[in-house]
């Protein structure tokens, strides 16, 4: 029942109490909306048993296995939660340090800005970070403007900018939306980018290669190295898509590399919330040559051992972000990142690959593994053995939901036909993944001798599943009164 | 500390099972001379030594002034009920509801979100959040130029100069050509505007309340910029929404803004909450998540994410955004919040401010050398002119325990001695009068 | 699973870290436990995912309607907990104003305890509390050893504590731990206490009557000041149960009626969480000539403005809780009461009253009313209409479970056969009780249509009914390795 | 504001079908004589200016100072995912599980609570909660006093002063003998205990660690008090169990103790936890709630209350105890505590208890006229004598910033000189030095 059905004309769920100044004369009528907005008015424990009882409708880490391939659903750290609602961070304007004299009234922000950048720096390898962008996809926005400004600046036009056809959607998405058109590198049958075709459409006209390293396929490319000098010697520059860094924590940096723009996912590697779809955070780093185009404003550190902000960059690109970006998720992965350390840093790297491995090997058995490699922080497999018997990618994830896990990725990278994409993320047990394990392996045999059974899955849910196409032909998009 | 279940022996067993001596194994995909040239990170910590060390660090940051700083970002009260729902784990600790039947309590908060939007504004339909109001703002003026095939924006120099910088950033390097229009006693000036729309226009931009404060009727531009075709777009302070007339009832094609002042902590700027609704002819263009209602192969009533075919995972670079992960726990607590309020609490919650507001101009009128701009209506924000540099008065004021507005000269040429004060319902009329007091000081010294 | 049946041998879900003093030698080993106890090795993840998905399978307020009577679950407001969590509070050592120049240190708690003190004497009319008992059963402890210490000042040497069948448990139980023995005084046909039988039993040897008022019918009695003053002629104080106060919030005060001592359930009126059976608190009123004999210590108002822990009450009858009592819960109905404030805690007993009255109405055809009255906070029906087709208060109690009701209490007060006790509580609306009514009525017809059905009843929880007799024949209490 | 959800309509609805004219109708019950002489209560706030004011009564509190204050009750780090688990809606707003089908979430943490219990004390069962550690004291006492049919109880003089005075008042209207056995170079004098125990002897009363901070091996006086056929009882303090000799290695046939320690806030005396745990001979003595597993109808596993014809609700006058709601919330604090620490966790939280406190007690040894007691072992807590009155030393060093102890003068006679200093794991080796310096500061002057 939408809160909407639950209105009840009169009643109240919060009140302002009586005005405690004496009311002017109202604004006029002009300027007033005719009628109220139609919203829901209901007493609070109705509104907090509503929302409460909708919460228990939903999967989630804390409550189940969520083994999402590319999202690193790891353990969200409850004290970062807490050290995010410190008043001194929640409720600090961030127009106060811009006020002339404002600069004392937010040193600890500031500090936390500043150290979370260094870290950062030291743990891509990268000269240097923007904290603004708001999520990894914004992140490789950013940095496409700032490869679009690096260009501009050495008087070089280029129009393209190439991508893998593993990468992710907001890959390709980005660069256009910076005003740039896509190559498409396809995939060779080895499961690595195509070198010759990749050759082939690296032309001087290129700004930018972007790539996921591991790629979306959870495999490292042992020629990476290559590929970067290879995009370098045509003046190209090269982008690393962080999302999956998990892999890499203290193992291998794309700084060391030679990538000159990387984006990170706060919400992945550093095991901040992902709060239903966000907010996340996604800074950019980059290598010594593109400094001077980062979004101002920059948190500096003073000789008198004070921060400020400085906004004197003249190659700046500009403003991304209204101020310094998801200050609250930045402030929980630099908990995060203080928390585990170097060597907490490096474990996570550690088990999360271990952990995707062991999943990959106890299943190769019983699924088409897209590639059969050691691979890095999750594994693909593809169900098109399964498909035989009717049984898809899609069907296997409902099954899955009716046993408590939360399914993969499905159907992506889109080049894996009926993709499985498994990122078990090293805060998972052996007993889980076990567990885990054994359900896919039951899955696969229903899938030989009762392929129905999983088909009709979700059963134990409060829905079945849903008409998607009745939902887009039909769009029912918000309540009316 | 770190959050790894694995003991000794589970590593060994899953070694045996992958089939390789060492972890070490599992890395030598990774050529030698790309092992990290250095990984200086200090060594892990206890609990309690971060947690102690950054409440510290939290102690830093002043928030004991009384603050009168908004310049479209608000300091109003959040019901603790709110924070009660987002901090449950089946909300925080899950990820975008792609599979509907484990994720319906998200679908329809989100679901419930969108139409609290579409109320707000007036409009038709909204999506799932975006990252904040800059950004909307620019997704907006991408889909008009998307839609109407032009490339002239009309952008009001009544908004928030924040936002237009961010415009002006992400169109670097494509070819949009802007036209500002210039303020004049605080509103948008109507000749320069009807002067530039033409047939090559776009969309026009305008911000209401704007950011001096100033409540507009654009009802008159928006038909104008109908009969040159280009879209209308209004960015807009929620809040205000519960007085002040909609962007549908004006006729905005286009609503975005801020969501931050709907029980989202000011948190130092973010994470906050970029929304936007749209008539409902432009829903294919708009960018991001959207949910909608369905039924299930029972018929029972249910929602799924739709329309997705406008997506980056499915349409890549013909997408109509870029955006993959949003907002989605600050539009809860956006939901979270009005549901609370409901149609009265949030009638109320914007009569507090306009009234508090209004009596903050009046005490302040009185002051010797202080002129309060009233040439147009304000909502909770309004600009006073000082007889003498803004930036002196903030910083005296601060140290009286004030954050007393904020100085325009930081963005506005020839506005050095111009103030804008922001009063929200959480400023009680003893610290309006206090504030005042201590302004005439500052001023008589 | 048990959360000790998830334990792995070296798996850690909290450090300490590394100790940061140089180490001395190691206790003796005579005083050292001989092997270490056996608990649980998890991760955090996998402890959070435990207690989290325990805390699915339980119904509570925020997410059931919950008429449980004569506990008065109303709405636990969200602010009073984050007020309680408050630094200043929650990390505050009891023993600080107890140090000699740290009373300073104090003077924030030291205020709440004495201005609720003060409240709470307004909202009763009795001229002074200690709050110091931490649940209603103590506070009826706590008051009868101040009946006792009352007599024994007086030099009156009494033996027996008056109780009427209808009360609860705690009320003999607590006399008879006092010191005391107890007389019961049956319950008239009317429903009243049998007045005949109570002046025959009041001797000169009683020390006091205890009441419930409302009683636990949920039934005023209007001869309540009749029964006062029988007592108070043979010189037996009157101790009022406030368990049921919620009804009376300002229209009616026990210091009124003449009662002498006072408990009150602040986890039941002043809308403290019960927390799945406490914490509570039970603060104790008395009447004047009863104040010299309140537990030390007592917070007093000094002239210079400050609070300070007075100890200085020669007839005090000493201590009966560690310091203060409960004070994070009287915390939270301290802000509970300044929210709601004089008309707040009007309405509050006034919805309470027309809910209950609402329910009793609407069902009293298809249920046998205890004793048809208008009621109070709470009506009480007997199931035995119901019994005639073999459907039992339990069997509607578990029905009312698959419908996602909290059931009413049952079998109390022992007097009425087959009793459903139901208390809606004044923040419940008319929609959550008209469907709870229609559910109960649905009950009703199914007793005479199906009663299989209802006997049958849960079906939908993850366990069916338990076998209680083995639970207490072969009782398993706790884990073994 | 007030939380009631219903409008006129609804109340006028209402009172049609019950069939009275108004609201005061249904209070006609009550003689108009009976009407409140008096209800003079402030009006009603907001939510924001309640919260607001109580935020600044919580300032007046000093919570900042370093704190060596323990006599019972210890300043130990609470994770973060406790109070996670407790804010569970689930869990703080249901109650006693009455209904076990809807309850099983509450009932399983409750039977694994009482596991923990049992583990950490070495004995055979527990209960669900009791009030605090003095209350549990009492209610094991009047255990002891049931199970032997006698009346005379042996207490140590190291026994909390606080409790010994709660047993003092709970049973002054009751006729018990009490017998105190003085404590001698910290430790409890075998030779007058000896002397004392004999078959009148309901049960004998110990500490450990005692209220001076010394560790002791009762082994030996509990052989004895079993000769005489009375019970040994022992209050303890769970933390240190992770490293000390376990009550049921001692012989012990009852041990209670308060479990703040475990998880619980100081939050200024409450609400705290009280443990109990006994042989099992003993277990329908035991006062308060028992969680038992069983099957259902199905033969699948699940929990209880149970043995509950020992409470008030079936037995009335003649049940165990008077106890109804207990402690619930605050024993699941420590049992997510516990159940996070885990073996490893429990035993590394005692060593750093006990080693900061040898490490405090080595430097203030150091410390001119100031003589640490040694006589016996401690765990985190130990006497030292000072050269002056302790209280103006407290004093003193409050304005450093420090809690340095609890002054002993304040329960004994003749110890005015005495202080109590307590380190728990919080207290870093800079702090630690910080005060040893301080207090040589003090004490120079
Ligand atoms: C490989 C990859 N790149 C980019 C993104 C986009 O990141 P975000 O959702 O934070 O915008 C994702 C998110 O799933 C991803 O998996
Ligand atoms: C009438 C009555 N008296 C006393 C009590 C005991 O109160 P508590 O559970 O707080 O000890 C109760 C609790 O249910 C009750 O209903």
């Amino acid at each position: 029942m939408l809160i909407f059905e639950k209105h009840k004309e009169g009643r109240r769920g919060f009140s302002y109490g009586v005005l405690d100044v004496a009311a002017s004369k109202a604004l006029p009528a002009k300027y007033c909306r005719a009628a109220a907005a139609c919203l829901p008015c209901l007493s609070e424990l109705d509104v907090v048993r509503h929302y409460t009882n909708l919460s228990r409708l939903n999967f989630s880490v804390d409550t189940n296995f969520y083994p999402l391939g590319s999202c690193t659903m790891k353990y969200n750290p409850k004290f970062t939660e807490k050290v995010a609602g410190f008043d001194g961070f929640s409720q600090l304007h961030p127009l106060l340090p811009q006020l002339s004299g404002g600069g004392a009234l937010a040193q600890g922000s500031l500090e936390v800005l500043y150290e979370a950048e260094k870290l950062l720096c030291e743990i891509t390898g990268m000269s240097a970070f923007t904290l603004q962008p708001m999520a990894g996809a914004h992140g490789e926005l950013t940095g496409v403007m700032l490869i679009a400004a690096y260009h501009k600046d050495k008087g070089s036009r280029r129009k393209y900018i190439i991508v893998p056809d593993s990468s992710h959607g907001t890959n390709p998405s980005s660069a256009t939306i910076a005003g740039y058109e896509v190559k498409v590198i396809p995939t060779g049958a080895d499961g690595y980018m195509d070198l010759v075709e990749y050759e082939k459409q690296l032309t001087a006209d290129v700004a930018a290669v972007m790539l996921t390293c591991p790629d979306t396929l959870g495999i490292f490319n042992p020629k990476i190295k290559e590929i970067t000098d290879m995009a370098h010697k045509v003046g190209a520059l090269m982008y690393y898509d962080g999302a999956n860094l998990n892999a890499m924590l203290g193992k291998c940096r794309p700084g060391d590399i030679g990538f000159d723009v990387v984006h990170l996912n706060l919400h992945k590697t550093f095991a901040t919330p992902h709060g239903g779809g966000g907010p996340g955070a996604g800074p950019v780093g980059v290598s010594a040559g593109l400094v001077e185009f980062l979004p101002i404003s920059r948190v500096i550190l003073r000789g008198d051992g004070t921060y400020a902000l400085n906004y004197n960059y003249p190659k700046s690109i500009g403003y991304i972000a209204p101020f310094y970006g998801n200050f609250g998720v930045i402030l929980k992965a630099y908990a995060y990142i203080l928390l585990l350390g170097k060597e907490g840093l490096i474990r996570a790297a550690e088990i999360a690959v271990l952990n995707a491995n062991y999943c990959q090997a106890k299943l190769k058995n019983y699924y088409d593994l897209a590639f059969d490699k050691k691979c890095m922080h999750e594994c693909v497999f593809s169900a098109m053995r399964q498909v035989k018997n009717g049984v898809h990618a899609l069907d296997i994830a409902k099954y899955l939901i009716d046993k408590g896990y939360h399914p993969p990725t499905i159907y992506f990278p889109l080049i894996v036909k009926e993709a499985l994409m498994i990122e078990p993320t090293e805060t998972e047990s052996k007993e889980t993944i076990d567990a885990f394990v054994d359900t896919m392996i039951e899955i696969a045999r229903l899938a030989v001798e009762n392929p129905l059974l999983v088909k009709q899955a979700p059963v134990s849910m409060p829905i079945k599943r849903l008409d998607e196409v009745r939902a887009a032909r039909q769009p029912d998009l918000c309540w009316k009164p | 500390m770190s959050f790894i279940p694995h003991t000794k022996e589970d590593i060994k067993e899953m070694l045996e099972v992958i089939g390789v001596k060492s972890i070490d194994e599992l890395f030598s995909d990774i050529p030698k001379a790309l092992k990290p040239q250095s990984f200086n990170i200090p060594y892990g910590k206890s609990e309690f030594q971060v947690t102690q060390a950054l409440h510290n660090l939290s102690l830093k940051n002043s928030t004991g002034l009384v603050n009168f700083v908004g310049a479209g970002f608000y300091d109003h009260f959040i019901p603790a009920s709110v924070d009660a729902i987002v901090s449950r784990s089946e909300f925080y600790t899950a990820y975008t509801p792609y599979q509907p039947e484990c994720s319906q309590g998200w679908l329809q908060a989100i679901y419930e979100y969108q139409s609290i939007i579409c109320q707000l504004t007036g409009l038709d339909v909204s999506n799932a959040s975006l990252y904040d109001g800059g950004t909307a703002l620019f997704e907006a003026m991408m889909m008009a130029i998307r839609q109407t095939g032009r490339n002239k924006i009309i952008i009001d120099s009544g908004v928030n100069l924040i936002y237009r910088t961010m415009l002006y950033t992400y169109t670097s390097n494509l070819s949009v050509e802007f036209v500002e229009i210039p303020v004049v006693h605080g509103q948008s000036s109507r000749g320069e505007l009807f002067k530039c729309v033409d047939d090559k226009t776009a969309a026009v931009i305008l911000q209401n309340p704007n950011f001096f404060g100033a409540i507009d009727d654009y009802g008159d531009v928006v038909s104008r910029v109908h009969k040159f075709g280009a879209l209308a777009i209004a960015s807009v302070y929620p809040v205000s929404l519960g007085m002040l007339k909609t962007p549908g009832e004006m006729g905005f094609d286009i609503a975005t803004g801020e969501g931050q002042s709907l029980g989202i902590p000011l948190s130092f700027g973010g994470p906050y909450l970029g929304f936007m609704s749209v008539r409902k002819e432009l829903v294919r263009q708009m960018p991001g998540r959207i949910v909608g209602a369905t039924v299930d192969s029972d018929g029972k009533k249910g929602f799924v994410l739709t329309l997705q075919t406008r997506e980056q995972h499915i349409r890549r670079q013909h997408a109509t955004s870029n955006i993959c992960s949003n907002e989605a726990l600050c539009a809860l607590r956006a939901a979270v919040f009005v549901s609370l309020l409901g149609k009265d609490g949030l009638k109320e919650l914007a009569e507090h401010n306009y009234q508090k507001a209004e009596f903050a101009k009046e005490q302040l009128a009185c002051l010797q050398g202080v002129e309060v701009k009233r040439s147009s209506p304000t909502f909770n924000e309004f600009t006073i002119l000082l007889p003498r540099n803004a930036d002196k008065v903030v910083q005296q004021m601060i140290e009286k325990g004030f954050a007393c507005g904020f100085p325009l000269g930081r963005f506005y040429k020839g506005m050095d001695n111009y103030l804008l004060i922001a009063v929200t319902e959480k400023r009680t009329q003893e610290e309006i009068l206090k504030f005042v007091a201590s302004l005439k000081e500052v001023l008589a010294c």
